[in-house]
């Protein structure tokens, strides 16, 4: 874990409100593997006060990128800076994705930003064993991954609104895939809102098939030093009851949290 | 011929720091988590996350907010309790070169005395700061400190069992802190640490709900430095026994702010989460602030404050 | 046909307000001060520069300092006096159309009760808001309002002497405000409001003084804003009267958590200097919201937290 | 008194640690006047919070300038801006100089960028009847006014390390103008550090000789709603003891003002 001074040299719009950000980065990207992330701190003034948490989506010799949705404060002041500007990256941070093994399929199931992580984890697995099912609200939202290092990729579109892929939630692809032969070497790797990732579960536990979740949690430090990303746990699995975002995720079997819990929070 | 550099060192009462620099509690948990870029060696000490006798899950979450130059926590003193804090960080806490300072906090008086005479004998930890100022717990915290009786008796139920330095870490959120601050200095503290977090809350105008699952949290950072400041000029004029000022502090102006104001030593907390370096900018800063004012010791500009 | 539109009007116990918002004392002067941008006839109410029997010269400068997402200021109520409030600035105030809010200060409980009579009979003056909070004075203020009896005291004392709607403006640098808000509320007051400023201070590292010439001042700014939120939460749980919450509000949003945690109207200090338009801002923002979310009437949401 | 939206159209270095800076306020120009001000807001967040005032430099049609140093957060987040991007900005404010009548002559006497004021001032004076004494710290420190508005008025120069012009304090060129004769019909307008201002005055009451200053103080609103800027007045003059920079000022004749109570203040 580092924290270094990174210089932008990309911030460009790629989808409505959706931006990728490009850093040197040459010391951070040196340890990074899919599923972490960094904390990015967006002004040297105290407001917006604290660093945000981005998911690494990929990382090219010295660069590492982020695709990050403008949603607040923080991500627009983020969008507002410009080519040669730094900010200071904290990273990488937290556990990634346990990368499947050769003989493993993997399927990917994004829903909106919930793209970021599962680009850098595509890069990383052969494109004959992957199947990278990506949920939008619409067509104007949808995310061109072959860009970023993933030429051979063709996303398996769902729009809310059908106006791209096919129409609906991208969890319907998910259970029609998994309704085939062979999805015993299957591993499910998510990423998205908090009702498509409930669902994602329900469907992998239904199939026996292992997920992988990528969460979100308001953060502070992103070390594990303050306690604050807490997130509660399957108590089954783990006997304290709260795990830590930051340290004991972002990525998560599925089977450690404890899904019930997670209704009344907003992703 | 070593160079002669500026002297850092302060005194709180008998406990003697390399600078007056510290990290604040449940800030900088075990002094492990940041250690790829913070040494916790440079520090004048670390003060380690809140300790309780038995493991403490903490408050649910949301558990974070952010405010304007700031934030609310409402972590709850999650913990991992006295007997994994003996047998997996003391260890590792042993052997800095610094002073581990342990923050305690109890249920009830009884539960401070306990946890006071279970550190008994451990030579490495150099001294109690005792978090009777915790707003994010039912029980205990804050209800001790806000009450001058209250307070008292913690502390000297903490001397009683104790053999080392105590100090009592006091509530913003009272009416006058220098009647808090006599009442422990009267019971026996060594020295007295301010602020904790004033109490507030945030509420989500989508979900008509407050933002912390615990309604109400603790506000830390740069917008409480002003109230931080001028409750530890009130304190190092109230009682005579050494005072540790932090609130809001980012830089080393702010810290020189608080040793201004009186405070023999300064802690630095949420400061370190949005930029780790801080605390070797402020050890640094201090340093070079010294040199180019020619100030040979830190200690002689302490409560130099020209009125 | 005129089209509907959202209802904002208010009342607070026997004073109706066309809208929520009003104008924080000694942050709009007499409403004439901004004139060339801010129409005072837009708002619900305004509360002028607190007003004290005698003029008062206020204290030495520097009075006010910047602080992160904040300010100190240390005005000492500095103000025109009782007559020529009444010959310089009721003829102008009586000729608005929104409630005119007088905001009194004394040095005993008598001068409270003076300036109440004094102001007797003047209808256009909709309500006294009586500031027991003021951390800038020597005698009087806070002093009254730190204190239960006391604050009971005052209250009575401009209750006997006054024919109008009285609003107690409490300090939130007490140890459990509730008590001192059920002191009020027995006394007789009509409502509540809250907060006045948070004491605080700066260092000048430069000169080593404290950067304001009386040393301590109030923070105000969105710096307090949770701090505020929480104490207006407590105390609309804590009474039966009306509560008008305040303290770091700069957009509607902010306006709407108060709303939510129960306040029956808001009060716009600081903001004003960062941004006078923010009045009409959160007037107009306050009314897209309610036709946004399908609210007919923005009396429904107050106290409408989802707990 | 407008508060409106102004979009920077120049917002360059002219000397050390100094720039000038140019904005589109065709609302605040047309009632501004020499010695008024105008408050900036620097960012839409909330650090750092207050606006700030600057003198206006001048006006050529609806561009209003400001000449402003970097010393701290809010002027360096103001140095740091690019054309093209906008500010609110609220002005005309205060009071500004009594423009000397056709048949006076005008002393400007300017410490460092105290001359911000001036400027404007002397753009209204016919170049014949001003004499514009200029006093700065070095020469790198030295502000050109030729190209603002005034390609006919030499400045008399004086730099405290002699880099340029006369070495030394600026008010003894004042004191050696007023030994030569013709002086009764002189007005002085003077706005600089403190001590300096000290310094006119003091010279400016021994020859008898009218002086207006400029002051500052820290503002909050800067229309007189707020009673933060006040400064001790002669209590001969007024007998309230407060005046307030903002509304009453910032120009004040010498006499209005308590100088015996201004030494603590930096400046
Ligand atoms: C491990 C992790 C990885 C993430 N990866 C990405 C990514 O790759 N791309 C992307 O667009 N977003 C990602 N997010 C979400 C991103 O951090 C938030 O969208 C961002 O912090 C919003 O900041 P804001 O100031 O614009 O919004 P505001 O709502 O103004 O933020 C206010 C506060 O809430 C926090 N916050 C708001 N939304 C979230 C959220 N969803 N999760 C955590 N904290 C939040 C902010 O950090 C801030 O402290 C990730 C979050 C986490 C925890
Ligand atoms: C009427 C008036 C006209 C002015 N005209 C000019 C001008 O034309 N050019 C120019 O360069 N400067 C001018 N100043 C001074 C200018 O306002 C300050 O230099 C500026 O506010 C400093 O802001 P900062 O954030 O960089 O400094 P900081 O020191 O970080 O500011 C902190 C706080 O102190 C206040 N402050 C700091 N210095 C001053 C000061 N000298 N006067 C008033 N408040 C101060 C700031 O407004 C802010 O609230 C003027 C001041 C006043 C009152
Ligand atoms: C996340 C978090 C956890 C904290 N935990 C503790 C604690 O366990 N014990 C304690 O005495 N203070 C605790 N505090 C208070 C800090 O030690 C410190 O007193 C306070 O945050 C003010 O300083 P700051 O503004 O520099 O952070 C905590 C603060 C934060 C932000
Ligand atoms: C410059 C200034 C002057 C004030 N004067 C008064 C006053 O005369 N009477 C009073 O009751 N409150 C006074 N206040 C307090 C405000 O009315 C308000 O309660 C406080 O500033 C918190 O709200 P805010 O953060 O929106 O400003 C003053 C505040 C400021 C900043
Ligand atoms: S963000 Fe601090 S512990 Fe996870
Ligand atoms: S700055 Fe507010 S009265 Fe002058």
């Amino acid at each position: 874990m580092i924290d270094q001074k990174t210089e932008i040299i990309i911030n460009k719009k790629i989808a409505e409100a959706t931006y990728l950000l490009g850093l040197n980065a040459h010391k951070i990207v040196s340890t990074a593997k899919p599923g972490q992330f960094v904390m990015i701190r967006l002004t040297s003034e105290n407001d917006p006060f604290l660093r945000r948490p981005f998911s690494i989506s990929g990382i090219l010799e010295d660069r590492l990128f982020i695709i990050y949705r403008v949603i607040g404060q923080g991500t627009r002041i983020l969008s507002s800076l410009q080519k040669g500007e730094s900010i200071q990256t904290l990273g990488p941070l937290g556990k990634g994705f346990t990368i499947p093994r050769p003989d493993q399929k993997a399927v990917l199931v994004a829903g909106g930003l919930g793209i970021a992580p599962l680009v850098f984890l595509a890069q990383k697995i052969d494109p004959d064993r992957l199947n990278f099912l990506a949920g939008f609200r619409s067509a104007k939202d949808v995310i061109d991954v072959r860009g970023l290092g993933l030429k051979d990729v063709e996303l398996n579109l769902a729009t809310d609104d059908h106006s791209l892929g096919q129409g609906g939630a991208v969890t319907n692809i998910l259970e029609d895939l998994l309704f085939k032969p062979g999805r015993s070497e299957l591993t499910v790797f998510s990423c998205g809102p908090l009702l498509m990732l409930k669902q994602v579960v329900k469907i992998t536990k239904k199939f026996r098939i292992e997920c992988q979740v990528s969460l979100e949690s308001n953060m502070a430090c992103g070390v594990g030093a303050c306690q604050g990303c807490a997130i509660e746990s399957a108590s089954s699995y783990d006997t304290s009851s709260y795990l830590h975002v930051c340290k004991d995720g972002p990525v998560f079997k599925s089977e450690a949290l404890d899904w019930n819990k997670y209704d009344l929070k907003k992703t | 011929m070593t160079l002669k550099k500026p002297d850092l060192s302060v005194a709180l009462g008998p406990l003697k720091l390399k600078n007056p620099v510290l990290t604040a509690s449940g800030t900088f948990g075990y002094g492990q988590e940041f250690l790829d870029i913070i040494d916790p060696n440079i520090l004048g000490g670390i003060v380690v996350k809140g300790l309780s006798l038995k493991p403490r899950a903490g408050n649910p979450p949301p558990r974070i907010i952010e405010t304007p130059c700031g934030m609310l926590n409402s972590i709850g003193l999650a913990n991992i309790g006295l007997d994994a804090f003996l047998q997996e960080k003391l260890p590792w806490l042993r052997d800095l070169n610094t002073n581990v300072i342990v923050n305690i906090y109890g249920h009830s008086i009884n539960e401070y005395g306990a946890l006071a005479s279970s550190l008994k004998g451990i030579k490495e930890i150099a001294a109690l700061e005792v978090n009777i100022s915790c707003p994010n717990v039912e029980k205990g915290g804050m209800a001790f400190g806000t009450d001058p009786d209250a307070s008292a008796r913690v502390t000297e139920e903490v001397l009683k069992n104790s053999d080392k330095p105590v100090i009592v870490k006091l509530s913003p959120n009272v009416t006058d802190i220098r009647v808090i601050a006599k009442a422990v200095e009267n019971a026996g503290a060594h020295a007295i640490s301010l602020i904790n977090t004033l109490t507030g809350m945030a509420i989500d105008i989508k979900t008509r709900a407050p933002k912390l699952a615990n309604v109400s949290g603790g506000l830390s950072g740069p917008a409480i430095k002003p109230v931080a400041l001028y409750l530890v000029y009130q304190v190092v004029r109230a009682v005579n026994i050494p005072v540790i000022g932090g609130g809001g502090i980012m830089d080393y102006q702010d810290a020189l702010e608080f040793l201004l104001a009186g405070a023999s030593a300064i802690q630095v907390g949420t400061a370190i989460f949005v930029n780790p370096g801080a605390i070797s900018d402020i050890i640094e800063g201090l340093s070079t602030y010294c040199k180019t004012e020619g100030i040979f010791e830190i200690k002689t500009i302490i409560g130099d404050l020209k009125e």
